[in-house]
């Protein structure tokens, strides 16, 4: 399984914290994950095509081609306003 | 070489941090930052909260400390960030550099905070008087990040 | 805009200074810097002694610190310099900087020291194990200035 | 009276904090002051043609071309090393 997370503004308009994937030994983009995502609904859709959305893959901030696998950590999140 | 991050709930105590900074004979130069949360223009802010990605934060903060050491000569780094509820004027963030010469010191802090900015997993939400407003990223927060490449 | 300068013999406490400077309400950004008499690599310091020019120095500090607040938008402005006797590890100076930005900040207490450190009348003699010595001004701080002209 | 400071090390080694010159109602270079200074011993001679030296007339950081009159104050000094 792949554990997918949202954070923040993203997590609430998705009202949905965290997910998973069955990824059936594929490996995919974090993009492809996040066409799969978008397809859940209208809401997702909607949502998950914001293009400022970053993504951390394992705790790194990556861009959205790198690759992800079963066991991994994937998260969407808006840009970040810590400090 | 010490670094010294943590994310946390509670308050900090800059004057504790500062002569935790100051105790390296040979480190010349403290240059610190705190960030306070800062009253409004338009409406009253009543408190904010801040989210985090628990794990990743941490990693991103001794990344960010970890590149201003291989970059610049410096003692002891320390960054400090909060997480939950803080109230008006309540500090949110604390980034302290010890080191030989200012210019480093100086050069290394607005590094830290430059990046931490940009790329350290926190969200700030304002809770007004007029509602709840997720914070909106910055251009120049961005544009900031470009002097260091 | 508040400015406060001070030239004295005894010591300083950043702890504070720092409260001082956090209390406006709408600077979110607090910069400070503090020099220390640190260890000499070659030779044992036993101590070391700040001469001035009295009535010069607080002028020369607050021409530095009213350019500072002309050049950014700044909240209270702190320097503190210490003249007499120090012995190694005490506090030499501080430059606190409150702002609403944290680059104005940044920008105007790194200003603050360069500027500082090429116009304010003050001589440090070390006194080491091997003898007096007058400290020989660097290169380093007059390069430092360009970047402000 | 034009009062004439010296501070640090030229202070040490003219072994003079301070001085005064009766202008007799001239005003002068602080260039011409100083070699007037200079000519008074081989010692002064020697430690005022450093051309390093600062000069600040009234308080002020001027260059040697600022011109004093008698009631000004005059300083000499080594390039500054504070902070």
């Amino acid at each position: 399984m792949l554990k997918i997370l949202f954070f923040a503004a993203l997590r609430e308009r998705l009202a949905c914290a965290n997910t998973s994937l069955d990824l059936q030994g594929q490996v995919l983009t974090a993009r492809q994950v996040l066409d799969r995502l978008a397809g859940q609904s209208a809401l997702w859709q909607q949502h998950l095509a914001d293009a400022e959305l970053l993504c951390a893959v394992n705790q790194q901030l990556v861009t959205l081609s790198h690759p992800v696998a079963a066991g991994d950590e994937l998260a969407f999140f808006p840009p970040v306003t810590g400090g | 070489m010490t670094l010294r991050i943590q994310v946390q709930q509670q308050d900090f105590s800059v004057a504790s941090e500062y002569e935790l900074l100051r105790q390296e004979a040979r480190c010349g130069a403290v240059v610190t930052f705190s960030g306070l949360v800062r009253e409004l223009t338009e409406t009253q802010l009543l408190r904010m909260t801040l989210e985090h990605y628990p794990g990743m934060t941490e990693q991103a903060l001794i990344q960010i400390a970890t590149e201003a050491q291989q970059r610049w000569q410096l003692g002891t780094v320390t960054i400090i960030h909060r997480v939950g509820t803080l109230l008006p004027n309540e500090q949110i963030v604390f980034v302290g550099v010890a080191s030989a010469h200012r210019a480093a010191g100086f050069a290394a802090a607005e590094f830290i905070m430059d990046y931490l900015k940009n790329r350290a997993p926190f969200w700030k939400k304002e809770h007004t008087s007029n509602g709840e407003y997720w914070v909106a990223a910055k251009v120049s927060d961005h544009v900031a990040l470009q002097r260091w490449e």
